[in-house]
């Protein structure tokens, strides 16, 4: 399906994850001639997941640059074109392969702006997936925005439905700072209401994405995902969660946060990336501090299992974190 | 050499893919199955050069090393299947099949990212006083990652026993090579002092030859070797891969199955000398496939992992 | 002066933090052949911090292997030689040079193991700097072990002290796993007592480098140092602060931390990495978890200021942090 | 070409470089300071055939990049004193200026750092229409860094106008090159089908002409050029590097400074040709002297920034 039909298509429509990602490309690749995608298999193939289908047909292959399998020297061009006037798009197919990008990501990108004195500006995005149970093994299944979330310098966005994906990336695009912007692989296809009008949402503004009064739960990216469901499963047992998606963890909207807790008093942090000194940490720890008199109870860190992300499904299952397990928390937390 | 024999080691990564195939079509097996049909001369031509103590890293494209390398047919399709009998116990799985036992390091999920490990190999070889090999088998996508180049420079100083050999394919995935490669790909090599070797990577005696030479050089202490075998792969990149009209033509696969399939071009050299007869290979297949079919019911019966074992083997 | 000297000084000796890890170094490369060197101006150089100072003449440069300037590649090809019999220690020279070789340490060394479902092992340790005030400026400065930390599969050791330095480095090398040890380049003239017999520490245990009751003062590497300074200044003000020192992040000795809180119910976490989702972040959680019910106040974290390293000195000390500040929480969280 | 004038931005730099020694070794300035001396022409003559609006990116001995592609001295001064008035308000310091009026898109200390730097800033001119060539300047230890090879393959693949340009000044820190480097350090571009020149890195009319042809070249679209300067760097490593008998002998560096220097080969050719006379010479010395001497005043003088501006600038 084209992006042109899309634009056209009614006002509150449904469209997936995907669709949301590419009409937000298409429609500033429109408006900003200085907006270029650069990437492994983003022209013709449109990436491995599809999610650029249809750009290289509009914008062509000057806009929509296919790269060799060049991690770091694609994106160290991204950093030197942004520094120039363009406002690059990089594509790392599978965040795991960040791990080869990350002098030009955290060493320049998100350096030069401050070594240079505020001369110079790298208005970059780094589009990268993240998310496991899709059977790809160790090497391509890992969640490791704790790694730039820890970098200054750089703005880290990782949206939890089409909607907040689309408005997401468009300020991504527009910002003046590079952006690692996280798609969970496994919510491309996920479908939710999308308008057609331009909209962008800013950055370090939470998002409650479902009220509550007992508990608060944080959660990230397709994580919110399994907080909804496990609000659902907890209300039916009386116990009404407030799940809050705080959208960027860099800037991180901690008032919101402290605002839910100070409610409920009892929080609960979700996030699939590795638990160990992960996003998890961070957040918990600014709950325990800034809601320090407010807790009937201590923070409860949900993230994935500390092991590197094993191939068979039955051992794959067990290393992210379940609607059940999040509800079960709770309900331990509610003292239930 | 009995090419006969080859020629069986050929059919059997041949079939072991095929039922592989099936396997992912009819939903038994989970995640990514990138085969290597159409590039075994590769493989089995390097390997018939190595003694089994002798290392190889390899690729997501993976499944031909390993078999060439003397892997057994039953735990290799118990770890696609993620079952507990696999090679890595199901916790490596198609990308990452690993078989120490005779020297292979591992297959790599990251394009590149064995070429330091196969030079390290190397390096230490050298290092225990051995005259062990290693072989980097990599599909020429790695050629833009940075790294290959890195190790190659250090291979060259150190004169290590080390062999590069590039399995061109012609294409990155869904992107053609000389879309993605600036120059003459031999002199990526050469550019470090590395002798480099262009060969018909579908003549399997034509790379065992080429491999012959790169060893006994590696043994002998005189460094490392670039071989660019030239192949091509039946399949799509992925077994998901099926409408590919968009990256390569019809004719073009049609081309390489017809006239440049290493099967029927070893057999067509066989029978010409009479080294075999239409019944030898007969008798081959038929045995080959009862082989593969009873590895593969093994593997369909073996058990899953145990969830203990989740957290078993982070650390040694 | 060379290695053999010092081995045969008196029996407690006071060498400096570099002659500690020299130390280690030479005697595990007598004990087991298997040990080899690599990296930048490891041999006749010595390490422009001259930490390597007469190893190569000692052991030659088949063991200690000079490199070009290639930190993934010497990294990988540690990993292959660790998977196939010896036991390297990689050097990379600043610890923001992490970033190269993040691919190799984390989707190689760190994932070997368990992807082959426990057939190889990489006994391998990575050596490299942190810390800043040195006046090098953003891209030289950087204290990255929190993204090691994050990754399962590694081990990351931080040590405070000569003696620790020497200890933990021999536990390193003898170890079975890939190891990140970080080494305060601003450390390396301290001065402690060192034994001559042969010691190793374990990995896991945290050391009480100073035992207190009103206050318990986590702080790693040269946070430590600040951290007894900070002591120093309490004691004279009659507050009496324990100085937890974990040693290794992981394993992270969660057990000795949690006894301390739980005696002086009041935490400071400090650490030089950018406080952002930093060690700071997993260290206040888990105290903040773990104990819940003895906490009279919120835990306090202290890390490297959020920004990019800057070069002018006047700059450059406001980015770290001091006893005094350590001092002062401290006093906060005690109501003085 | 006014090679007098040219002659004078070669002082320009040495005697820079000479009053940073002195700040050095007089505690006035702290950090490391990795001295351009002895490589001047290299720098002077790349950006001698360049426009203000070309760019260019730079290393952690990069002062002499700097002042040959217009920067003034008395902001770099300041810079390296951390002071507010310095090219990057103090924050950057030796190893991090950039001048972007003038086209600097920065000094970088991770070596091969900036390659994708300049190869982007190629990519961008091309995309905006506009004429601009970008230079990358690199010491050959950079090429034990990947990310040139990744970035050299893209630019030969898309024709870019950037010119990699290679100081090579036979160490890497305290290695020689020779350690390092495999192979002919020319074939390393050549590889990737991009054309390469060598040339004398001490003779400044001999880079200027070769500089000349690449940048014409890349501004007629044709694409990404090489050029090996071979050059030598006449202090340590960097200020602090003292006692460097264990590395390269008092003979070599004698040698070079001897009848290797830029600054005597370019005078002798214009005395000879009697372009210049002895009171020429004289007479910009002093000019020059002064005026450098007056920039490092000012950036004494000039204040450090206030505490507020370490929380600024961290993002736009
Ligand atoms: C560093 C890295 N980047 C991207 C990928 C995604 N990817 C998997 S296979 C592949 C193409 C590899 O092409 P080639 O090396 O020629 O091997 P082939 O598949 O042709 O055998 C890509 C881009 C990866 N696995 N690793
Ligand atoms: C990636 C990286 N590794 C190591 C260093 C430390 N280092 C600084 S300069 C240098 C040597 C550089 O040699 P070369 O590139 O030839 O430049 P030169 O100093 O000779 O001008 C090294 C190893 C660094 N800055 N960056
Ligand atoms: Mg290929
Ligand atoms: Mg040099």
């Amino acid at each position: 399906m084209s992006t042109r039909s899309e634009v056209v298509a009614a006002p509150v429509r449904e469209i997936t994850f995907a669709q949301a990602v590419r009409e937000a490309l298409a429609e500033e690749m429109r408006r900003d001639p200085a907006v270029v995608i650069i990437g492994e298999d983003v022209a013709e193939a449109g990436t491995p997941f599809k999610v650029l289908s249809g750009l290289v047909e509009e914008f062509g292959p000057e806009r929509v640059i296919d790269t060799p399998i060049s991690e770091a020297g694609f994106t160290g061009i991204a950093v030197g074109a942004a520094m120039t006037g363009l406002r690059p798009v990089v594509d790392i197919m599978f965040g795991d392969f960040l791990t080869l990008a990350m002098d030009q990501i955290a060493n320049q990108a998100a350096k030069v702006h401050y070594m240079s004195g505020g001369k110079l500006t790298v208005p970059m995005v780094v589009r990268t997936t993240m998310g496991a149970t899709r059977r790809s093994a160790a090497q391509h299944s890992q969640s490791l925005h704790a790694w730039v979330s820890h970098v200054p310098g750089l703005r880290v966005v990782l949206p939890s439905t089409p909607y907040d994906a689309k408005g997401l990336l468009k300020t991504a695009i527009r910002d003046q700072n590079p952006v690692v912007f996280f798609e969970d692989k496994m919510m491309y296809s996920l479908k939710g209401e999308v308008p057609d009008a331009d909209y962008a949402i800013p950055f370090g503004v939470a998002d409650v994405k479902r009220p509550g009064k007992d508990i608060t739960v944080v959660a990230t990216s397709s994580m919110v995902q399994v907080a909804l469901r496990a609000a659902e499963l907890l209300e039916a047992e009386g116990i009404s969660a407030e799940v809050v998606d705080p959208r960027t963890t860099v800037p991180l909207d901690t008032s919101t946060i402290l605002a839910s807790v100070g409610k409920t008093s009892r929080a609960i942090v979700v996030d699939e990336g590795y638990r160990q000194y992960g996003v998890t940490a961070e957040i918990a720890a600014v709950i325990a501090e800034g809601a320090f008199d407010h807790l009937d109870a201590p923070v409860r860190r949900l993230g994935a299992m500390d092991v590197p992300v094993p191939f068979s499904p039955v051992l794959e299952d067990l290393t992210v974190p379940t609607a059940e397990q999040v509800a079960s928390a709770a309900r331990e937390l509610c003292g239930r | 050499m009995d090419w006969l024999q080859v020629y069986g080691q050929l059919l059997r990564i041949r079939i072991f893919e095929e039922h592989v195939n099936t396997l992912y079509r009819s939903g038994k097996m989970e995640g990514l199955a990138h085969l290597y049909t159409g590039e075994e001369a590769v493989a089995v031509g390097v390997c018939q050069a190595l003694r089994q103590d002798d290392y190889i890293t390899s690729t997501h494209r993976g499944h031909g090393h390993c078999l060439a390398k003397g892997a057994s047919l039953d735990r290799m399709f118990a770890e696609l299947l993620g079952r507990v009998d696999g090679y890595c116990r199901g916790k490596g799985g198609s990308m990452h099949i690993a078989d120490q036992e005779r020297g292979n390091l591992g297959a790599n999920a990251i394009v590149g990212g064995s070429s330091g490990i196969a030079t390290g190999a190397a390096l230490s070889a050298r290092r225990r006083g051995t005259d062990q090999v290693s072989v980097c088998f990599f599909g020429e996508g790695a050629f833009g990652q940075g790294i290959l180049y890195e190790v190659m420079n250090m291979a060259a100083l150190w004169r290590l026993p080390v062999i590069y050999v590039c399995e061109n394919n012609l294409y990155n995935e869904y992107t053609p090579a000389g879309e993605t490669t600036a120059g003459a790909m031999r002199a990526r090599a050469e550019a470090f002092g590395i002798p480099a070797h262009e060969v018909d990577g579908q003549d399997v005696r034509a790379v065992y030859a080429a491999a012959e030479r790169a060893v006994s050089r590696a043994r002998a202490g005189e460094g490392p070797s670039f071989l660019l075998c030239q192949t091509y792969r039946f399949h799509g990149h992925h077994v998901g891969d099926v409408n590919r009209a968009y990256y390569r033509s019809k004719d073009e696969e049609e081309h390489w199955r017809s006239s440049r399939d290493p099967l029927p071009l070893l057999a067509g050299w066989l029978l010409e000398r009479h080294q075999a007869t239409p019944a030898d290979f007969e008798r081959l297949e038929a045995q080959v496939r009862a082989e593969v079919e009873s590895a593969e019911a093994f593997a369909l019966a073996a058990p899953y992992p145990d969830s203990g074992e989740v957290t078993l083997h982070v650390y040694a």
